[in-house]
């Protein structure tokens, strides 16, 4: 079920630069988000509203945090909202991550820039699953690093830096090889790394979070499609994804 | 009580409102924020004879209270639509209005063949101003003797009234209207979007994949408004208005314009209930400002 | 150091930033608020042969993201422009356009020969598109052969260079821009406003007291670079870009999309400092993206 | 001399129906403003700016008070402006009310609705000179009434209402007669009171206030003008206006 709703900001503030964590409580929506799903955030009077990913939700507080980069115009009025201001959400939506791993499996979660949200949250539900975690993080440089500690907390982790400012450097594939046995991977980011990173896992079971410029964030418009392998049909990223098996489609 | 009903040809409107074209899908997400019974009507996304994969994406962009879009027709083809689509939407006490678009003449003819032949449509909309469809669809909505074609053709292929949806990508509305009318178009549609371009300045290209879209939203009401009153003062068949409705207040100007109902595309995206709520809206608004029912405005604000 | 200089026909610009015409009067009130030397050039409202009183008021509306504006041509005649305001403008270190509108070949004749006579004015915009004069002017603006017929004319009234504004309201700008080239013209200025209106709820009436007006301002932008990408490719002749510019993004959109400068319009009358402040914020907005000069972004956002 | 500058919301409050009464400080403007002259002040991203006058000037203070009613879209999002905002005005902009008057004539105010507000700079400028001043100010009904001590303060003050809920009933020119002798006129208000007042002050001494939509609103778009007496010039309302002489223009 998906809410058009009124979200509290509960807090907000900048964790790196231009990167910005807000805390939204809702009852409904926080009560039933899952990994993977994202909000539809209408932002001033921007004809189009803003997908933006759930990074954390705490169903006991009744709040999703989410964590965006100033990118335009709409995530630069958004975080210009302050503590106690309501946004006009529209959620969750999209399908989420398949979480069903078996308990004592290993899973690989690699993060790029502002594909690391949605991670968080699913990492945390897998961990309270009993699964292990094991996180690669790949950042432009130092001051865009955000959340290693938290995913510390989850398990080993693994930060890259375009130019070695901070962690390691290089690309997030290059450090693939350091991390051992694991069954199933989760990834977010950039399509260049996605690119390479299906490419290098290939044969690995493993899912892929995309992003896509929308329109109504329900499945109704058609902005948001991605042909499916074959070429013959399409897949809504708004409703059939934003995550996808990594085999499933073209990249 | 103020009156919301309007008669139209082959439509029998509880109210003038209902979602336009390719802004509603075939209404299944929608159905799952309001009974869709309490629309007017549902235009349906347009339909071609087979299934349509459409336009590269991004297939939209956000532009200053617009948008662009260049979805190209994407649909699973009418027959597909017919037996999974209408079957849906025939669910709820609305009525249903097919948009039907083509490469060809042929094309549009077998579409509007195929959809005679259930009872679960009650008008075709013909898109002949699809300003993403490369192959001869812009040619149709230009040209007022290619539009009076179709429009013949389509007429002759189904025993459904015909409201064509004009292109405001002309220099001359009028007698594109006109044109049509005599070709036997039961009633209007317009406008379509208005073709326009964004340029995504740090990839230096066009931010459309499909490099330029059709403009809606906002943007486009004065227009929308402006070829309305003119075509309106022309033609004898009715109009369904649309372009940045986001309001009762916008549909009052609408039906003033000359409009006999309207249709709302771009304001779905911002508010899934926007249709209904204008719905309940709407006699406030006409009471307002002096009228008794939807009919009583129509034409209104036409200075003789 | 980012350079901002261009060269048109007729024009050596020190950067490409212009008042559009109509919106900027003959810079006197401007001049209060800066140097009116820092600008490009200043393109001066429409002048015609003789003073014309203009349209009734309301002259302008508001719309979403745009301003609908129908005021009809008002100017005190083209001799005493001459006297008054192009020997006011001369003080200033910029080049002077000239905006010349007519009823009648005849009278785009007179005007463009009386601009002739002074050393002060650098071209001449001929505005065949002003959608609010009635008399022939939207004639001029929509029919390709037309609007060759007075840039002939002008071109041979004149010695001046010869920019044509062209009008968005058409089927097919492509035809207009290579008919004006073919005609002589030496460069293109687009795009006019797009005919829109407005109806007012509380008197039933188009609050635009002409019942049409031009809709400017961002709205209208996707439009613009839609045509100026469109036309670009097909003619040799520069354009001046315009329609809803209102910050340095925008100027770098239009050189993309395909134009040589760009004229500002609707964003004086919400910041008087408009056109001052985009000229000092464009070297920033070219290095950021890459570009080392204006010369260098020019059309750079075509795929071919 | 014209400046466009940021004005910071001193006060705000609701001062009779829809009608808000704005305290700005600017010191510039301030400093300059005469009786008459406007602001043109950019409400949120609206396209034009709105007009709106000076309903009082305090030059010690450096503030500025406006009254508005709020008519539309924009002067219900500036109804919405908090104190401690800044607003971005043009102004002071237009010529302004003539106060050349002897000091011991009497001048007579007469104010409609949304036009009462000049007038109040207008007599606090005039009763500083030493003119006596009387005041009629015609409202719809009873709860859209404002100013009233505040004009009492200045000279006898008749108020009218249209359908008689507070004060006289009827038109201003009905209390014309009322009042006893006076040199000169000012009025502000809807076109049908300055049309009925000036035929039945015809041969008087007297300035009016129009209005009228403004693109620009420093007299270069010519979108808001009127045309003289002989109908073969004209007159732009922000800069040769708003105030004029009754007997210059044709209504
Ligand atoms: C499913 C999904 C989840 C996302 N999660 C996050 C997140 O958790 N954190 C985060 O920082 N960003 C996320 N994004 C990207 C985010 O939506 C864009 O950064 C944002 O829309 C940019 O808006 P803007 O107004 O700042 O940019 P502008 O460029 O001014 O926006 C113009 C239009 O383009 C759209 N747009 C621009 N960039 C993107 C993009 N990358 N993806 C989709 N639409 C775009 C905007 O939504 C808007 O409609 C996500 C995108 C998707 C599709
Ligand atoms: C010189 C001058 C002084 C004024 N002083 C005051 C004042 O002190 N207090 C007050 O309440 N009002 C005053 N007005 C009227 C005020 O400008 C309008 O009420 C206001 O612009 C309405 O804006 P809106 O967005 O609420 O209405 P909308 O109808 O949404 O506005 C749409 C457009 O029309 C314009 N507009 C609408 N009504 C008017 C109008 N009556 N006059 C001019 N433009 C209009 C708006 O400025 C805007 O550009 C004055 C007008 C002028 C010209
Ligand atoms: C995403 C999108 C898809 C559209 N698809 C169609 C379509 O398939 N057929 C059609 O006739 N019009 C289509 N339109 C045009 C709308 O039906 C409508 O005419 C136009 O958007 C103006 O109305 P609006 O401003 O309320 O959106 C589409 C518009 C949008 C925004
Ligand atoms: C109030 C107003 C008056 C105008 N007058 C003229 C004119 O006299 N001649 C002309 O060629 N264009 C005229 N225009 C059109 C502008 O020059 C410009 O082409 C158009 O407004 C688009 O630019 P903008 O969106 O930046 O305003 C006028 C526009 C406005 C808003
Ligand atoms: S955004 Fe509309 S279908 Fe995905
Ligand atoms: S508002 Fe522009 S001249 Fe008066």
């Amino acid at each position: 079920m998906i809410k058009k709703d009124k979200m509290k900001i509960v807090s907000t503030r900048c964790i790196a630069k231009d990167t910005i964590e807000m805390v939204l409580e809702n009852q409904f929506i926080s009560g039933i988000a899952v990994p993977g799903q994202f909000l539809h955030i209408q932002v001033g009077k921007h004809i189009l509203r803003r997908p933006i990913s759930i990074a954390d939700c705490n169903k006991e507080l009744n709040q999703i945090t989410i964590l965006f980069k100033i990118n335009g115009v709409g995530t630069d009025e958004l975080a210009n909202y302050q503590q106690g201001e309501y946004l006009d959400v529209l959620g969750p939506l999209g399908n989420g991550f398949t979480t069903d791993g078996e308990s004592k499996s290993t899973v690989l979660l690699i993060g790029g820039g502002i594909g690391v949200p949605p991670l968080y949250y699913l990492g945390k539900t897998l961990k309270e699953n009993g699964i292990n975690i094991v996180t690669i993080l790949g950042f432009q440089q130092k001051d865009n690093v955000f959340y290693e500690q938290q995913f510390q907390e989850l398990g080993e982790t693994f930060i890259v830096t375009d130019n070695g400012s901070y962690g390691h450097k290089g690309f997030v594939t290059d450090v693939i090889d350091q991390v051992g046995r694991f069954d199933c991977y989760y990834s977010c980011g950039p399509i260049p790394m996605l690119k390479a990173l299906t490419a290098k896992l290939k044969g690995k079971k493993g899912f892929i979070s995309l992003e896509e410029r929308m329109g109504c964030g329900i499945g109704a418009c058609f902005a948001c499609v991605l042909p499916t392998k074959d070429g013959t049909s399409y897949k809504k990223i708004c409703k059939d994804g934003p995550v996808f098996q990594a085999e499933e489609v073209t990249l | 009580m103020t009156n919301l009903a309007i008669e139209l040809p082959g439509l029998s409107l509880k109210n003038p409102i209902m979602p336009a074209s390719g802004c509603f899908g075939f209404g299944r997400e929608y159905s799952d924020f309001y009974d869709l019974g309490k629309l007017g009507a549902v235009i349906m996304k347009a339909a071609t004879a087979t299934g349509r994969i459409g336009n590269p994406t991004p297939r939209v962009a956000e532009t200053a209270s617009g948008m662009l879009n260049a979805i190209g027709l994407q649909n699973p083809g009418v027959y597909k639509i017919m037996e999974t689509e209408v079957s849906f939407l025939s669910q709820f006490d609305t009525k249903i209005i097919a948009n039907i678009a083509g490469s060809t003449l042929e094309e549009y003819e077998e579409v509007a063949h195929a959809f005679n032949e259930t009872e679960h449509v009650h008008a075709l909309e013909l898109n002949i101003s699809c300003p993403n469809v490369k192959e001869g669809g812009i040619q149709f909505g230009t040209d007022p003797s290619m539009a009076a074609r179709v429009t013949e053709a389509v007429k002759k292929a189904s025993n459904l009234p015909v409201y064509v949806k004009l292109s405001p990508n002309v220099t001359d509305i009028v007698s594109m209207a006109k044109a049509v009318e005599a070709a036997g178009a039961d009633g209007l549609s317009m406008i379509n979007t208005i073709t326009g371009m964004q340029i995504h300045l740090p990839s230096r290209k066009p931010l459309i994949a499909n490099r330029t879209g059709g403009l809606s939203g906002p943007a486009i009401k004065p227009v929308a408004i402006r070829m309305i009153y003119e075509v309106s003062q022309q033609v004898n068949i009715p109009i369904i208005g649309m372009g940045g409705i986001q309001n009762a207040e916008d549909v009052l100007e609408f039906l003033l314009a000359g409009a006999s109902a309207v249709a709302i595309g771009t304001a779905n995206f911002q508010n899934p209930f926007i249709c209904s709520e204008i719905i309940d809206e709407l006699p406030n608004i006409l009471e307002k400002y002096g009228f008794h029912s939807v009919q009583e405005a129509i034409g209104k604000g036409i200075v003789s």
